[in-house]
């Protein structure tokens, strides 16, 4: 239990969150929208996190959200310049359209 | 440290890097300078070959066991070492080789255009590997050059070779990797045991050779090891590598491949998977005698229905080789004696065979059999030499051929399965049948194809190869024993060692009693 | 009262989060996954995770998003067209798997337990001091810390490559 | 040992072999025959230097000469060892006179119609059959003798295809070969036999286990004796495996002389002769023996009589002949049948030069309807073949006279009412007829060539024709040596001489000699047939010119082409075994090596290799997907570790 | 609460000092970059620099645990390390004429370079998931950004649009088993899932499972493989040359270290059974869809998964001689496989075009330093005795035998003979082909001989001569607490 929260229901939000992520990951045909799903999938990491930091009584759980924070901004900025270059050849960045390698 | 004492004490050693050294050597030879890369390749072939006659000299017949051996540690901890040492049956054949590969490079140095420098090196190469893995006394050792030796040979037939070359030279590797990989974990497998049961790490095969393997262990480590070695010889249903390749292969290729290459299956079964596991090896004999002799009669038939005369020695090469598991098979000492005697009879006369099928081929760029007929009379010597080369191969007394196929059969013969011997009597027919019919084809006959009228006599380079042949198939016609003597102990002493492991097996899985390994030593 | 609080928050989370996955309009996701993060700062906060949430709010909500949200512009990526998105075999098998998934890892959570909590230093809410997380960044986590600004380094580096113009070579390819 | 040691005897033809061999070619026609003639002359005079000392002591005990060891591998241990006794004497002796003779007659023969190549290659080819013919017969041990044997074979084969450009003539080689390789089966396990039975290959070793104590190894003897003869049969050319010996007669004519008619083939009864202590002991293989030999006398007497080509005519009153050796082996008089051989080898290589001498007047004609009164062109000819003929039909006192009457002797004793001396006696009334056919046709009546033959007809050169009279004499006299019982105890010199090769069995008693009354009965009888072959001959187709065949010919068209065509037995075996056999090869190649075997092993590759075609569709380049897999991969290990896989 | 903020003892400074030396070599080449261009073909020479000082670092660094015990420096880490640097070296000596051919010869290129390399001796040294899932960041995000590094190429974008998207989804499974290993143990240390009764939890079990596929994916092991044959063929050859050989050999030292401390003694029958079809799948659908390959880098790609097959029987036999035989497998795979691809870069003329094998037709007579080299490190890759290819397949069968997984091992020489298949036949279209390329390819510039020299000294050395190697490598794999002697 944290406070009044019991554990369980935080892991199940959290769990509930990263499959949400999930379908969308696999889902969306969008880049951008794949990576928002993937970030959702991380953020349902975090909420896991301070669950179980919480009820273990450490700060570790916090500590390693904010480094998982700095790592995902950190990706968002690749991946977006990422998703700018490649827009400069193929005008679109629908993961379906952009198969030029394959086979 | 002087050469001679670098000479008396690592002869073998020698004899394995010399033509590796000669490799490295031609690296420095300008590529243009085509002679005389040929020149040094051959040179070194043939230092090798006066270097490989102290061997013959000094070795000691009566000794037991292995002689000029030379033990350095490879990977301490494992229990992999160099060693090295030959007894009779390895003496023959490393003889065989380093006369053939002279012999092959002597007909190349007129023969070979393009990529001279690559040639010379592959082929070096490929007697180093030859040499390592007929002198080898550790499995790791051994099957590090039995691989190495496909490389070059790969290459020779993909590169120099005629039309189908890529799909032979691509058959040829993968056959022959598909047996050794597995026989490459029984080996690993063998050895485990020998640390488990030891406790020691070794590779050694007089140490393996301790170790007692029972039941279906047995049976399939025994299975892996024939299984590499009968692609190699190659016996029956796994024969079909070695037309293509045998035929696609440059002259000198063929030579080799058919010379040496295949002797290493028997030898290789001889030396390893014999002695490590007698109970299933002497189990099965039967199913090997009859590969054998369906070898003998169906190689011939075949090679009677071919009309590429590379194609039609190459299966006669199946049917010789099937003789020769026969007489492994039958595992009398008479047999075995000829059974190795004729590995180097069938090195010898197919060699020349092919050799001077090359020089017709040189000249005609053509092996259809009926391109040629009645070039008897234009080219007189190579005739003569061919139809020698005939009659040693079909076995005619007085040539090294009979020697062998009469030990053979008449060992066979006296052992359990005398119908082996009677069926295989018949390819003293159909052998006569093919080869003749071929002479015939391609050398008697009226001239009908215009373009023979003007064909060139043999070369002398071409005519000292050939001619080295033959007079080494007359010179052990005439005296077999020159060889034989070198044999008998050892051939004795790998008789009577695998009848005593065979005891201590059959003791140790329960006294099932042995199948019979003097199965009758011929003695009336 | 807070577990209360707690599920309103999850719910609307949850809620928004499905939402940013099912519009087509990336413009939509980005904005409802806002929300999604907003609420979830305050699940962060009932968790007593205060600092966390408020970083959550400022570099998630706020920079992240808005990071998007400026691409989505640039490229003016409009609504997905409403072809299907993809063999129905692809959607069917992602279907499957995703279930099977779930279904593992919920049962898994929802079994999952933790070893016996330590006890707390004071009350609960230390555990988010920002002080107290100072100095696990710059004690036990310093290496972390460090690392973890090579990677923005890396990250800051690398955005630079891909985002400059070509200038000074000619077009390839 | 006295004189020179045996190997001398054929070392000197093989020297002589090796020398026209290497250099024939460049030093010339006069050297090559020097050195071809020379060596067989010299081989012949060392032969006789130590035949006479051996005869004049009476023969008797054998010599036995080892010169070392030749295969050592286990139990089995054979020696380079040379024997000489009676047998191998006689042998020895006209083997190498004969042999010589027909040396210099080849001289003449093969001298202007031959390249200094193809002159060298002939006489080398010539040397080197002596060389193994002497092996052959001086031999101690089976496989040494085998080595003549093979090396007989191959001359034979060289020699038969000598005219390599003409094909018949290399198909004519090639099939001797082979059918002799089919024989050398025989021997080969034969020898097997041998050595399993007794633990040795060595006459003396062999034969004296075998006559010391017969019964110890009586079951396998009939087997072994059968494989031996099988190795005869096909050396000697009978009934089944005789169809070579007709077509070797493609080889040159003093070929056929020498190899095909006084001794090659012979080398078959050499070797059931020599093997007669083994043979007495098998009386089945003893039966098959002589069954076999008569039959083959009178079928191969039979074809004779209706073949036009001259050497034909002869080759196949060879194999007649040779079944009659045979039969006197079968009836277990084998030194009758030694005696034959050794007449046969005077007049039949007298016949055959004749007929070289005739063909070579002819340019080459060898059928005999287009000769004719050739009595004047070519008298010596003439008048040797005549003896010769003579000789063949057995009319006394002439050499063939003695021997056959010595084998029909033997088969009437050899009881089974008489059958096989029937058999004998009507074959040697057909051997009169065709032989007395042949030389009216020949040199009787008037030629019937065309001009420019008649005109270039011409009596052959000395060196040809001396080696005629001598051989003609020789089958006159030759068979003086071997009076029969009648003209007193000891006449028969020749089988006092022969008798050591025949040694005592425990067990086996020799059976009486005729009484003389009957012998002389036998000898009446068989003259008197013989005499009727002859006359018949003689009105047939001198008196009547061939009408009356012709006519009997015309009244029964299909018998007379049958035997014509020799029964078709060639086409015979075609259908049965040689094209089956190609067949055989063709689908085994086709079928099982590329489609079975090849195809199994490409088509595995092939299917390995359209697998990865197959799945390399799984990468559609859409990175979705790959998130998928890399999902369903995860699912599928979660389903393995929580044990629903 | 003492006085000074930061708590940094000595021996924390010398054992990050190798990593240190990277990211400064990174930065001083990035302000050149900007400030002194000039010096650009001085760029690699640097990064080749630091790679050796950063190794230097290593070695000298005291064995122990710093950073309380997140951080390891011991043999293992040195040998790993040596590996590491080893690849880092060869990919920079490749970069460099690669980089001046495609005039793309940029500081970023190496910066990115040494700070991925920093990334993965994180994952290798760190003791703390936390640590190896940022090192895997610090690598993953710079070789998003190398491999889309060609922006004026499609394909290169392409390929780092691919990398970025699976390797995220990828990163966020990772994260995810991280956190519940945290929440079982209480800690990010690996120590700490050591303890008593933790294997049993399915948390700990979907945990570890999610970084076995997390690392899998980097391993490129398939089914997670699919990112390789794309991003290999988009991405710039020296940085898929690094890319395929060092993250994998990390990934699977990270996989050994968790594996170890959660399953004591022995992996459970399961795990085993789900790690072994891995290594069976990798290998076969690596060798058999390698055969259909006709792009170089594709195929090397797949030859790439099929031999984390290969190493993933080590992982399934798991035990100090597997660790050892992965070890031994990953130096032998980096000779080879560096030595491959330095062959690819030189022999292929241009970057914007894809790289069918049949354009090296008959290069075995032109480019034949290259050509020869490419030629031996296939068969090395194939396993040919007297080839470190060998030795690598000697001791991972070895284990597998002495463990009893004999199917394992029979699969995986069937596998090689497969895979002869298609190694040769890039072998025979390098020297059994004529040309069909006009003109000969450029002449080999130094640094690309040199790389090729040094792989071909490898792999003769490794294959002749592993003694010493096998000896560290076992000295090395005792550092964990696997099963085994």
């Amino acid at each position: 239990m944290i406070g009044t929260i019991p554990l369980a229901e935080v892991l199940i939000v959290s769990g509930a969150l990263f499959c949400i992520g999930l379908c969308g990951a696999l889902l969306r045909r969008n880049a951008i929208q794949i990576f928002l799903s993937i970030e959702l999938m991380m953020n349902s990491a975090n909420l896991a996190l301070l669950g179980y930091g919480a009820s273990l009584g450490t700060r570790e759980g916090q500590v390693v959200v904010f480094f998982v924070i700095a790592i995902a901004a950190a990706e968002a900025a690749v991946g977006l310049a990422i998703f700018v270059a490649l827009f400069r050849h193929t005008e679109t960045i629908d993961v379906n359209r952009i198969n030029l390698l394959k086979w | 440290m002087g050469i001679q004492r670098l000479l008396a004490e690592h002869l073998l050693t020698v004899l394995i890097f010399l033509p590796l050294a000669g490799a490295a050597l031609l690296l420095l030879v300008p590529r243009s300078a085509e002679g005389l890369t040929k020149a040094a390749a051959l040179g070194v072939a043939t230092l090798e070959c006066l270097l490989s006659l102290p061997l013959w000299w000094h070795f000691d017949a009566a000794q037991r066991g292995f002689q000029f051996r030379e033990s350095v540690p490879w990977v301490p901890p494992l229990g992999i070492s160099y060693l090295l040492g030959i007894d009779g049956i390895s003496l023959v054949l490393v003889l065989l080789t380093t006369i053939l590969t002279p012999v092959a490079l002597l007909f190349s140095l007129t023969h070979v255009e393009k990529e001279v420098r690559g040639f010379s090196i592959a082929f070096l190469i490929l007697e180093t590997g030859m040499l390592g893995s007929l002198v080898a006394l550790d499995l790791a050792l051994f099957y590090v050059f039995w691989e190495v030796m496909l490389v070059p040979m790969y290459f020779i037939i993909g590169i120099w070779g005629g039309n189908r070359r890529i799909y032979a030279a691509m058959k040829f590797f993968l056959f022959t990797m598909a047996g050794s990989l597995l026989m490459f974990l029984a080996i690993l497998y063998v050895a485990i045991r020998h640390h488990a049961a030891t406790g020691a790490w070794s590779f050694a095969l007089e140490d393996l050779y301790r170790l007692t393997f029972t039941g279906s262990t047995a049976v399939i480590l025994f299975a892996a090891f024939a299984l590499a070695f009968a692609i190699k010889v190659p016996v029956f249903p796994l024969h079909t590598w070695l037309p293509d390749a045998h035929t696609e292969a440059p002259t000198a290729g063929s030579i080799i491949l058919a010379g040496v290459l295949l002797k290493l299956g028997v030898y290789g079964y001889l030396r390893f998977a014999l002695p490590l596991f007698p109970g299933p090896a002497l189990r099965y004999a039967p199913w090997l005698g009859v590969l054998g002799v369906i070898g003998v009669i169906y190689g011939a038939m075949v090679a009677f229905a071919q009309h590429d005369m590379k194609r039609l020695v190459a299966y006669s090469s199946v049917s010789h080789l099937g003789l020769v598991v026969i007489g492994v098979g039958a595992f009398t000492s008479v047999s075995l004696q000829g059974s190795i005697l004729q590995m180097v009879n069938h090195g010898l006369s197919t060699g020349a065979l092919f050799l001077l099928v090359g020089v017709l081929y040189e000249r005609r760029h053509t092996r259809e059999i009926s391109a040629y007929g009645g070039v008897a009379g234009i080219v007189p010597v190579t005739t003569a030499l061919f139809v020698i080369a005939t009659l040693s191969s079909i076995g005619l007394p007085g040539l090294n051929g009979f020697v062998g196929e009469f030990l053979i059969l008449l060992g066979t013969w006296s052992s359990a399965h005398r119908w082996w011997s009677v069926a295989a009597a018949t390819g003293v027919i159909l052998s006569a049948i093919y080869m003749l019919t071929l002479v015939q084809r391609v050398f008697w006959n009226p001239v009908t194809h215009e373009e023979n009228r003007k064909l060139p006599e043999i070369r002398v380079s071409e005519f000292v190869a050939a001619a080295v042949l033959v007079v080494l198939m007359v010179w052990i016609g005439v005296r077999p024993n020159d060889v034989l003597d070198r044999l008998r102990v050892s051939v004795e002493n790998l008789r009577e060692s695998v009848a005593a492991k065979q005891l201590a097996e059959a003791s140790a899985s329960g006294g099932a009693q042995p199948a019979r390994v003097d199965a009758g030593s011929g003695a009336p | 009262m807070d577990r209360l609080v707690f599920e309103a928050a999850a719910a609307v989370t949850i809620v928004f989060a499905a939402l940013m996955v099912l519009s087509r309009n990336p413009v939509h996701s980005v904005l409802s996954l806002v929300v999604a993060f907003f609420s979830l700062a305050i699940c962060y906060v009932l968790l007593f995770a205060p600092f966390i949430a408020v970083i959550q709010v400022i570099v998630y909500a706020g920079a992240i998003l808005v990071l998007f949200l400026f691409v989505l512009m640039l490229l003016n990526v409009g609504r997905e067209r409403p072809e299907k998105t993809g063999h129905p075999i692809q959607t069917l098998l992602s279907g499957v798997g995703i279930v099977l998934f779930a279904g593992f890892l919920l049962s898994t959570l929802r079994q999952s337990v933790t070893s016996a909590p330590r006890a707390l230093a004071g009350e609960p809410n230390v555990l988010g001091k920002p002080e107290a997380l100072a100095r696990e960044f710059f004690g036990g986590y310093l290496l972390h810390f460090e690392a973890v600004s090579v990677l923005l380094l890396a990250a800051l580096v690398g955005a630079f490559v891909l985002a400059r113009r070509e200038s000074h070579r000619e077009p390839r390819g | 040992m006295t004189g020179l040691a045996l190997w001398v005897i054929p070392i000197l033809p093989l020297a002589g072999f090796a020398l026209n061999g290497l250099l024939g070619t460049r030093l010339g026609k006069t050297f090559v025959s020097a050195v071809g003639v020379g060596s067989a002359g010299l081989a012949t005079v060392a032969a006789y230097s130590r035949l006479i000392p051996y005869l004049s002591a009476g023969g008797g005990t054998p010599q036995i000469e080892v010169y070392g060891s030749w295969i050592v591998a286990g139990p089995l241990s054979i020696d380079l060892s040379f024997r000489l006794d009676p047998l191998s004497a006689l042998m020895l002796s006209f083997v190498t006179f004969v042999g010589f003779l027909i040396h210099l007659y080849s001289v003449g023969y093969m001298h202007h119609d031959e390249t200094d190549a193809g002159y060298a290659r002939y006489f080398a080819y010539l040397n080197l059959f002596l060389f193994a013919m002497l092996t052959l017969v001086l031999a101690e041990s089976f496989p040494l003798m085998f080595v003549g044997w093979e090396g007989v074979g191959l001359c034979s084969y060289l020699l038969v295809g000598y005219y390599y450009d003409r094909e018949y003539a290399a198909a004519a080689g090639k099939k001797a070969f082979v059918v002799n390789r089919i024989g050398d089966f025989g021997f080969l396990l034969g020898m097997f036999g041998i050595f399993t039975t007794f633990g040795s290959l060595n006459y003396a070793e062999v034969f004296g286990k075998a006559a010391a104590s017969p019964s110890q190894y009586q079951p396998a003897l009939t087997l072994i004796c059968l494989c031996l003869f099988v190795g005869a049969v096909g050396k000697s050319a009978q009934v089944p495996l005789y169809v070579w010996l007709p077509d070797a007669m493609a080889g040159p004519t003093p070929v056929s002389a020498l190899i095909h008619a006084a001794t090659m083939v012979t080398a078959g009864v050499y070797m059931v002769t020599r093997c007669n202590v083994l043979f007495r002991l098998a009386p089945g293989a003893m039966a098959v023996v002589a069954g076999i030999g008569a039959f083959t006398a009178i079928f191969a007497g039979t074809i004779a009589v209706a073949q036009n080509d001259i050497k034909k005519v002869l080759a196949y009153s060879t194999v007649s002949q040779l079944g009659y050796m045979f039969l006197a082996c079968g009836v277990g008089a084998y030194v009758a049948g030694m005696f034959h051989v050794m007449t046969h080898a005077f007049f039949k290589a007298c016949l055959f030069l004749g007929s070289g001498s005739v063909i070579h007047a002819m340019g080459g004609e060898q059928d005999m309807r287009k000769m004719g009164g050739l009595k004047a062109k070519l008298p010596v000819t003439f008048w040797t073949f005549l003896i010769a003929t003579l000789a063949i039909a057995g009319i006394p006192p002439l050499a063939g006279f003695f021997s056959k009457d010595a084998i029909l002797a033997g088969a009437f004793e050899s009881g089974g009412f008489h059958l096989l001396w029937a058999v004998g006696l009507f074959t040697a009334g057909l051997t009169a007829f065709y032989m007395f056919r042949l030389v009216s046709l020949t040199f009787f009546g008037r030629f019937r060539g065309t001009h420019e033959q008649e005109h270039h007809l011409h009596e052959s050169p000395p060196s040809m024709t001396v080696p005629l009279i001598v051989l003609a004499i020789l089958s006159i006299v030759g068979g003086w040596v071997g009076l029969p019982a009648v003209f007193g105890e000891n006449a028969n010199v020749f089988a006092r001489f022969l008798a050591p090769i025949l040694p005592g069995i425990k067990g086996v008693e020799e059976h009486a000699a005729l009484p003389h009354a009957t012998e002389w009965l036998l000898m009446v009888v068989s003259v008197i047939v013989a005499a009727c072959g002859l006359l018949l001959a003689w009105s047939w187709y001198v008196k009547g010119e061939g009408r009356t065949p012709a006519r009997i010919a015309a009244s029964s068209p299909g018998l007379y082409a049958l035997v014509a065509d020799k029964f078709r037995i060639d086409e015979l075996y075609d259908v049965l075994f040689v094209k089956p056999f190609y067949w055989l090869a063709r689908t085994l190649w086709k079928v099982v090596d590329v489609l079975l075997i090849d195809g199994v092993l490409n088509a595995g590759a092939f299917v390995v290799e359209l697998t990865g075609d197959l799945l390399r569709f799984l990468q559609t380049g859409n990175a979705r997907n790959y998130a998928l897999t890399f999902l369903l991969g995860l699912v599928a290990l979660l389903l393995v570790v929580a044990g629903w896989i | 609460m003492n006085g000074t903020f930061v708590q940094m003892s000595q021996a924390d400074w010398l054992s990050i000092l190798p990593e240190v030396a990277l990211a400064t070599t990174g930065c001083v080449i990035l302000l050149l970059e900007a400030f002194a261009p000039g010096l650009r073909r001085w760029f690699a020479t640097l990064a080749l620099a630091g790679v050796a000082a950063s190794l230097y670092f290593l070695l000298a660094a005291p064995q122990g645990t710093t950073f309380d015990g997140r951080f390891e420096t011991s043999g293992l880490t040195a040998l790993m390390g040596l590996f590491l640097g080893g690849s880092a070296a060869v990919a920079i000596l490749v970069a460099k004429p690669y980089l001046e051919r495609t005039h793309d010869e940029k500081g970023e290129f190496y910066a990115l370079l040494l700070w991925g390399h920093l990334g993965v001796s994180l994952m290798v040294r760190g003791l703390d998931l936390l640590i190896v899932f940022i090192g895997l960041e610090v690598l993953s995000l710079s070789f998003y950004v190398l491999a889309a590094y060609f922006r004026g190429i499609e394909a290169s974008s392409e390929a780092g649009l691919k990398y970025f998207l699976t390797g995220a989804f990828a990163s966020a499974f990772t994260l995810y088993g991280i956190v519940l290993l945290f929440g079982a143990s209480g800690g990010t240390r690996i120590a700490g899932l050591a303890q008593e009764g933790l294997a049993g939890r399915p948390a700990v079990i979907l945990g570890v499972l999610l970084l076995l596929v997390g690392f899998g994916f980097k391993m490129s092991l398939a089914p997670f493989h699919a990112w390789a044959p794309d991003v290999y063929q988009g991405m710039p050859t020296p940085a898929v040359l690094y890319l395929s050989i060092a993250p994998k050999g990390a990934s699977v030292l990270v996989l050994f270290r968790v594996l170890a401390a959660i399953f004591q003694p022995e992996l459970p029958d399961r795990f085993h059974a789900a790690v072994a079809a891995l290594a069976v799948l990798s290998m076969t659908l690596g060798n058999v869809v390698a055969l259909a390959q006709r792009d170089a880098k594709r195929l090397l790609a797949y030859s790439g998964i099929a031999h984390m097959g290969y190493v993933t029987i080590a992982l399934a036999v798991f035990g100090r001689e597997a660790l050892a035989a992965a070890i031994v497998y990953f130096f032998a795979y980096l000779v080879s496989n560096a030595g491959a691809f330095a062959a690819v870069s030189a022999l292929y003329r241009d970057e914007s075009k894809p790289h069918p094998v049949a354009m090296l037709a008959g290069e075995g007579r032109r480019a034949r330093f290259a050509a020869g080299v490419f030629a031996l490190c296939l068969f090395s890759l194939a396993g040919i005795p007297a080839t470190a290819g060998f030795i690598g397949k000697f001791f991972v069968f070895k284990a597998a035998l002495e463990r009893g997984m004999y199917a394992l091992a029979i699969i995986g020489v069937l596998n090689s003979l497969v895979s002869i298949g298609y190694y040769l036949k890039v072998v025979y279209i390098l020297y059994m082909r004529d040309p069909i390329e006009a003109e000969a390819p450029p002449p080999l510039a130094f640094a690309d001989r040199l790389a090729l020299a040094i792989c071909a000294a490898g792999i003769f050395v490794v294959g002749i001569f592993p003694a010493s190697l096998w000896n560290l490598a076992r000295s090395a794999a005792a550092t964990l607490p696997l099963p085994g002697p």
